[in-house]
């Protein structure tokens, strides 16, 4: 702690927060928003995709300005105007985009702007490596600090990421979402991290939409709905029903009904496909009306697997048949042209292009439908545009408005939305719901359960295990590349495929 | 509102900053100079901006799709020359000539876009090895002089009007027409967009980037290779040193106008923005009698002025 | 040229031009060749593309290869220096060719750059009966020929009072800059242009054009340098009204004739000088 | 192994495509020509690159923070003129000289840099401003004309050598090996590769991204300076039209030595390779005495099948 005496109101209120105001063309992303976080304590920001929460967290990270309103620390406003100052009053933040530097070892990247010199600028490698790996080994990580950041997958990334705000040694730490790409250990590493801050007098602002982290890490949480702050509770007195609530501005009824349906014959056969360095012989297959939940650890391959069978990262050997027909994946574009779409977990690296409307990237994938010899059918698309935006419920400030510029719960919902009007006969959803808020992924369950009972097959990776289980007809767990064992969800326990993903 | 009105509009009004400095700056001369603002003078700007012009156009299409074409002004003396040598009076169809020099360009086009998709080579080295080899074919094929005796049907493409308006000028207006609506209305219009924004997710959404790309580079070729039959149609011969930086200038008008080297901003409305701006620029500054060197010093300060004035706009 | 490696060639020697994509230089370097394939000679022929820093480059690879003579277009005046210097180190005969550099070579084959635009603004004065304005085009700036030829003609002026220049510019010696340059002249200027002088043809062809497009030939003289080939076509048509003859063939032969003497330890003249000639409609005859 | 070392050994092997085609380029030449493998002509080599060598390695700065230099050529000629105006025999020390060349040229750049960070003016609009007004600027301050005349402990910087090596040669090597260990080992170094690897995490890492570009800029346009006096030292002239296109080389032999257009990839030593390349190419090809128009084509073949070689070992 930086101050030994302190007033009373102080120490009530770490951080202080009155009358924030943010707003971006078109919305007003935060609206007046007070908010006072106690020392030590962690503090939970929930709310619908594009409520705000991601504007607050960079506001009090310096990312960005506020309008109106000011933020103090200790009792003394802060004046920041970039991240640089904020890092330096001890406010870290995790940022809900990865940030990655993909060309600098790990070590770098999370000691970047904390690196250890002699004479000033000359960088000391050995310090950089031990500091990096000290960082990692508090996560309980067993990343290589001298691996390239770009050879690591997207969840070693965040790790990483997540390694980088604890290396800068501040008092306050703000995580956007620091657990969408991770599986439950890592999770677990993270929240022990997180206590142990908590024990050390760290405040934290954490947002997630897995609401029983809420419960499992959280103190106080506040609910922000439309850039207000509609409340805050202790976490011990709320219920999820009642946060649910309070986010959504009504009743919800979360859809939970299991209505199975049994596929009817084979639609996807895999028989003995490997790739290096991904995965190896595995043979499983997608019936029709089917989801097939992918369980697994961080790096255990899922993720390879359906970018193989899309073609982004075709496969060495073994077969893929859909029906009785045998295909030979080379590209997306072959994938696609027999019925396969693919719903990547990194949307921003292989999903989205930033600066095209919320439209265009509806339409992207499948253009074809709505133009005429040639021409695009601006119509046809905004008709159909307006419909997806619609049964999604995508916020935005219009169909015209750039990708970019929408909520990271939204543009997920684009990018699914994209892969949905290609009309696959399999769909490949990698981690689908990841940043998605609570009242639609209820609704996006509820459209994969559907479209399977329509005849598709969906092949389900997630790491969040409520998910596949309450989702999937069937489980694979895959561990180092293979496929170990295959569960019913009726019949198993998250603690038993925890057991079969890890090494034993 | 329709639609794609609020767009339009948005578009029109981020493209502001650039059409008002280009108000200001003609307000400006204006003022200075009488001559300026004439019928006949600003035809002759447009005459004069009509060859940057089409190379502009075309070099948006790889700027877009995240590329760059170094190779035009070699590509514009190489088509020019070959063009040319198909022009003389009595021998071939004027047509001829005009198609096989637009062939030549987008034949060179074609062979930058494979090298940059198939052999994975940065487009700068592809397109920096065209530009010496397409000025050393242009040297080889001339033998290192001019071509010349050519026919007036042919000169008549750079010297011509109709109902007073410069054939070139036309020609520009046409290039530049379709290729808008190309861009903004059509399917491959749209996948350079797409695949200038992002590479990787166009290709995840099975957009065949390797033919978009090639697409783009064989198209801005082909418009090189107009504009080189173009230019020698108007200097009345085949030069096989002609055209040389033109590339620069091109580009400069495309980023002018707001289209970004990073690929999957801009568009043609902009580019031929930029190109009036610099033509209008060296127009003013000549009738205005400025002295060379300072010419030289008060366009670059007036181009980086303009582009920042637009920039701050947008923001 | 496998039957001319079977005989030792009489003497190498390393040619280093100012640009092989001006015509001009073109033509010396042909006259070269077939100069020096009558003597036995083989040359090795190298292209600066007007950068003097490359032209030094290219004298000491000559020197480097044990060449046993230098022929040198040079560049610039002062920036081509060290290229003789070098060669005078090495005692390595070196001969400029079309024009000089400050130190001096062992032979000079060519003229005085002052001296064409001499000529093309005397032209422009008598026609002008010493009464009338004039324009410039340069080439581009700050290169040796640009600097001479704007000097000549400032000189004639300086004697012509009656004459004024009006503006002058640079077109960079490229024809399509030229022709802007003219179409923008017209419109500030119009009536008022009595004479144009280009620094070289190119631009002097450019103008040309853009006055006959403009209607304005007729009214208005247009003469520049080189004779190129286009050049003394639109002279013997009657469009330009004049250009001014340098002998590149001479030049040539000349140059690898006095190189080949001075590697041989002959001794020779150490200035030949070559005199430019005005071609108009008159004496056009004489040069096609 | 130590814990640096196998990331340098990964980065020497990613190299070795280009090495291994400069090293064949290099047997092809000594097997056709016997002047090429002489001691005394790869050293020539070395003297023929140094310019660019320091051009080039000034630009990887830029580069490697995602910008670009169009202004080195012109920024040479006019650092060239002003060092040559304080050069003449017996006015002031030679040191004088050459620090004010540096100078001019770092204040080039610096205005590069606060103008494209400050102003959010795209790079390689805010240096092709550069580019005009610098040349602009040569030719005013000299007045169109060559300062020459200099002093013989100025022209020694160009023509003269120690222990046989030549003087430009030495400064390049002193250059490329600060300029390689600033890179790779110092903290602000690693920032400029932060900043071009991704811009916007490196701004939310709390580096000063207006410093590290604006830092990237100014070294580029002092090495720029250096560049002009060494030139003008060589061909003892300060002369307003030197330079010209001399960025272009410059970014090629970055580029083809593996540095992105993009930023955040690339180094020193690449950079070298690419100059070498270049070199060894323009010095064989001149000694075997090839045509200079088919010299121009060969040599975009060349390039651009080493860049490809190289990217083909990379995958
Ligand atoms: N740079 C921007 N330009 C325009 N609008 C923006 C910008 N950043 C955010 N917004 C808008 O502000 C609103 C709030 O966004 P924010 O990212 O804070 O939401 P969020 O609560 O973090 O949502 P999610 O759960 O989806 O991450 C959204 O409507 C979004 O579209
Ligand atoms: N581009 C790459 N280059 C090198 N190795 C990679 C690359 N991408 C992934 N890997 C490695 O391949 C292994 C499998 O990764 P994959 O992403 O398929 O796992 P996953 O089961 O989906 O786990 P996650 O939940 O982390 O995505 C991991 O060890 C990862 O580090
Ligand atoms: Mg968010
Ligand atoms: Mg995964």
């Amino acid at each position: 702690m930086r101050s030994d005496v302190r007033t009373t109101e102080e120490v009530e209120s770490f951080l202080r927060i009155r009358g924030l105001t943010k707003a971006f063309p078109g919305v007003r992303a935060l609206d007046d928003v007070d908010l006072d976080l106690k020392p030590g304590e962690v503090h939970v920001l929930i709310g619908e995709n594009g409520a705000g929460k991601s504007t607050l967290m960079k506001l009090v990270a310096g990312l960005e300005c506020p309008d109106s309103g000011e933020i103090s620390k200790q009792g003394r406003v802060l004046r920041m105007r970039n991240p640089h100052d904020a890092i330096r009053l001890g406010i870290a933040m995790i940022h809900q985009e990865l940030m990655p530097f993909r060309q600098m070892t790990v070590a770098e990247n999370i000691l970047i702007g904390q690196e250890p010199v002699q004479f000033g600028v000359w960088i000391d490698r050995k310090g950089l490596l031990q500091g990096a790996a000290r960082v990692l080994g508090r996560l309980k990580c067993a990343i290589s600090p001298e691996r390239l950041l770009g050879e690591l997958s997207l969840a070693e990334m965040q790790l990483v990421e997540i390694a980088r705000a604890l290396a800068q040694d501040a008092d306050v730490i703000v995580m956007d979402e620091p657990t969408s790409s991770l599986s439950k250990t890592e999770v677990a590493a993270l929240f022990e991290v997180i206590r142990d801050l908590q024990q050390r007098g760290a405040t934290i602002l954490y947002t997630s939409h897995k609401m029983e982290e809420v419960f499992e890490i959280g103190d106080r949480v506040t609910v922000l709905r439309d850039g207000r702050r509609v409340t805050t509770l202790k976490v011990d007195d709320a219920s999820e029903e009642e946060l649910i609530q309070a986010m959504v501005g009504r009743e919800l009824t979360l859809v939970s009904s299991r209505a199975k349906g049994r596929g009817a014959g084979p639609l996807l056969t895999v028989h003995n496909l490997s790739r290096k360095g991904g995965f190896e012989k595995l043979s499983f297959q997608v019936n029709a009306g089917e989801i097939l939940g992918f369980a697994g650890l961080m790096g255990a391959g899922r993720t390879a697997v359906v970018n193989a069978l899309f073609g982004l990262e075709p496969a060495d050997r073994g077969e893929i048949q859909i029906g009785d027909r045998r295909l030979r994946i080379r590209c997306p574009q072959d994938a696609i042209r027999h019925g396969i779409g693919l719903v990547s977990e990194d949307r921003r690296r292989l999903g989205l292009v930033p600066q095209m409307s919320v439209r265009s990237n509806l339409t992207l994938a499948n253009l074809k439908a709505y133009s005429r010899r040639g021409f695009v059918d601006v119509a046809a698309e905004s008709r159909i545009t307006a419909e997806q935006v619609h049964s999604l419920g995508i916020k935005s400030a219009g169909q015209e408005q750039p990708v970019a510029f929408l909520s990271g719960g939204n543009q997920q919902k684009v990018v699914l939305s994209r892969m949905l009007l290609i009309c696959p006969s399999v769909l490949l959803l990698d981690e689908p719901t990841r940043g998605i808020d609570v009242g639609a992924k209820s609704e996006i369950h509820g459209l994969i359960r559907k479209l399977a009972s329509d005849g598709l097959g969906v092949l389900l990776v997630s790491s969040e295990l409520p998910e596949l289980l309450a989702l999937s007809d069937r489980l694979l767990v895959m561990r180092n590349g293979r496929l170990v064992a295959e569960l019913d969800p009726e019949r198993t326990s998250q603690e038993e495929v925890m057991g079969h993903a890890m090494l034993r | 509102m329709q639609p794609g009105q609020a767009s339009r509009l948005a578009e029109w009004i981020s493209r502001y900053g650039l059409l008002l400095a280009l108000v200001l700056l003609a307000g400006l001369l204006s003022c200075l100079t009488p001559n300026f603002a004439t019928a006949q003078n600003l035809l002759i700007v447009l005459r004069q901006i009509s060859i940057n012009g089409i190379l502009a156009v075309g070099v948006t299409y790889v700027l877009l799709t995240g590329g760059v074409d170094l190779s035009l002004g070699s590509v514009v003396a190489l088509t020019g020359v070959v063009a040319a040598g198909f022009a003389h009076p009595g021998e071939y169809p004027v047509i001829l000539a005009v198609l096989v020099g637009i062939l030549a360009g987008s034949g060179c086009g074609l062979v930058n876009g494979l090298i940059v998709t198939r052999g994975k080579v940065a487009p700068f080295i592809v397109t920096l090895g065209m530009l010496t080899v397409a000025r050393g074919l242009a040297l080889v094929v001339s033998g290192g002089r001019p071509v010349s005796n050519l026919s007036s049907s042919f000169t008549v493409l750079g010297g011509g009007a109709i109902i007073g308006i410069p054939i070139p000028v036309l020609i520009l207006c046409v290039v530049a027409f379709a290729s808008h609506v190309f861009l903004k209305r059509t399917r491959p219009g749209r996948y350079i967009y797409a695949v200038g924004g992002n590479e990787a997710a166009a290709y995840a959404s099975g957009i065949n980037v390797t033919a978009v790309k090639t697409l783009a580079y064989a198209v801005c070729g082909g418009l090189a290779g107009l504009a080189g039959i173009v230019l020698a149609a108007r200097i009345t011969t085949g030069q096989p040193n002609a055209g040389i930086a033109y590339e620069l200038d091109a580009i400069a008008a495309a980023v002018i106008g707001g289209t970004s080297l990073s690929g999957g901003v801009g568009g043609i409305v902009g580019t031929l923005l930029g190109a009036l701006l610099m033509g209008v620029l060296n127009n003013g500054l000549d009738l205005m009698n400025v002295s060379s060197y300072w010419q030289q010093i008060v366009k670059g300060l007036i181009i980086v002025g303009a582009v920042w004035f637009d920039q701050k706009g947008r923001r | 040229s496998s039957k001319e490696e079977a005989k030792p060639a009489e003497a190498v020697i390393g040619v280093s031009l100012l640009n092989l994509s001006s015509e001009f230089i073109v033509m010396i370097s042909e006259s070269m060749e077939q100069r020096a394939g009558e003597l036995g000679v083989e040359l090795i022929i190298t292209d600066a593309q007007r950068n003097a820093e490359k032209q030094v480059q290219q004298v000491e690879s000559f020197i480097a290869q044990g060449v046993d003579a230098i022929i040198l277009n040079p560049c610039e005046v002062e920036g081509s220096s060290p290229a003789v210097a070098r060669a005078h180190e090495a005692g390595i005969p070196i001969v400029n060719v079309n024009s000089e550099t400050r130190i001096e070579p062992s032979a000079f084959v060519g003229s005085h750059d002052e001296e064409s635009a001499r000529l093309a603004m005397e032209f422009i004065v008598q026609r002008l009966g010493g009464n009338g304005n004039v324009v410039m085009m340069h080439g581009y700036m700050g290169q040796a020929a640009q600097i001479k030829r704007a000097q000549g003609a400032r000189e004639v002026l300086e004697a012509n009072p009656g004459i004024r220049l009006l503006s002058e510019q640079t077109a960079e010696w490229d024809r399509a800059k030229a022709m802007a340059l003219m179409e923008n002249w017209i419109q500030s200027y119009g009536d008022q242009i009595n004479a144009v002088f280009a620094h070289n043809d190119e631009m002097g062809m450019g103008a040309l054009i853009a006055l006959e497009q403009a209607g304005l030939k007729d009214r208005i003289i247009v003469a520049s340098v080189d004779a190129i080939a286009d050049a003394l076509g639109a002279v013997s048509e009657g469009r330009l009204d004049a250009t001014v003859f340098q002998d590149s063939v001479g030049q040539g032969r000349t140059a690898v004739e006095t190189a080949l003497k001075l590697s041989r330890g002959e001794g020779c003249e150490p200035e030949v000088y070559i005199p430019f000639q005005l071609v108009t409609l008159e004496n056009i005859d004489q040069f096609r």
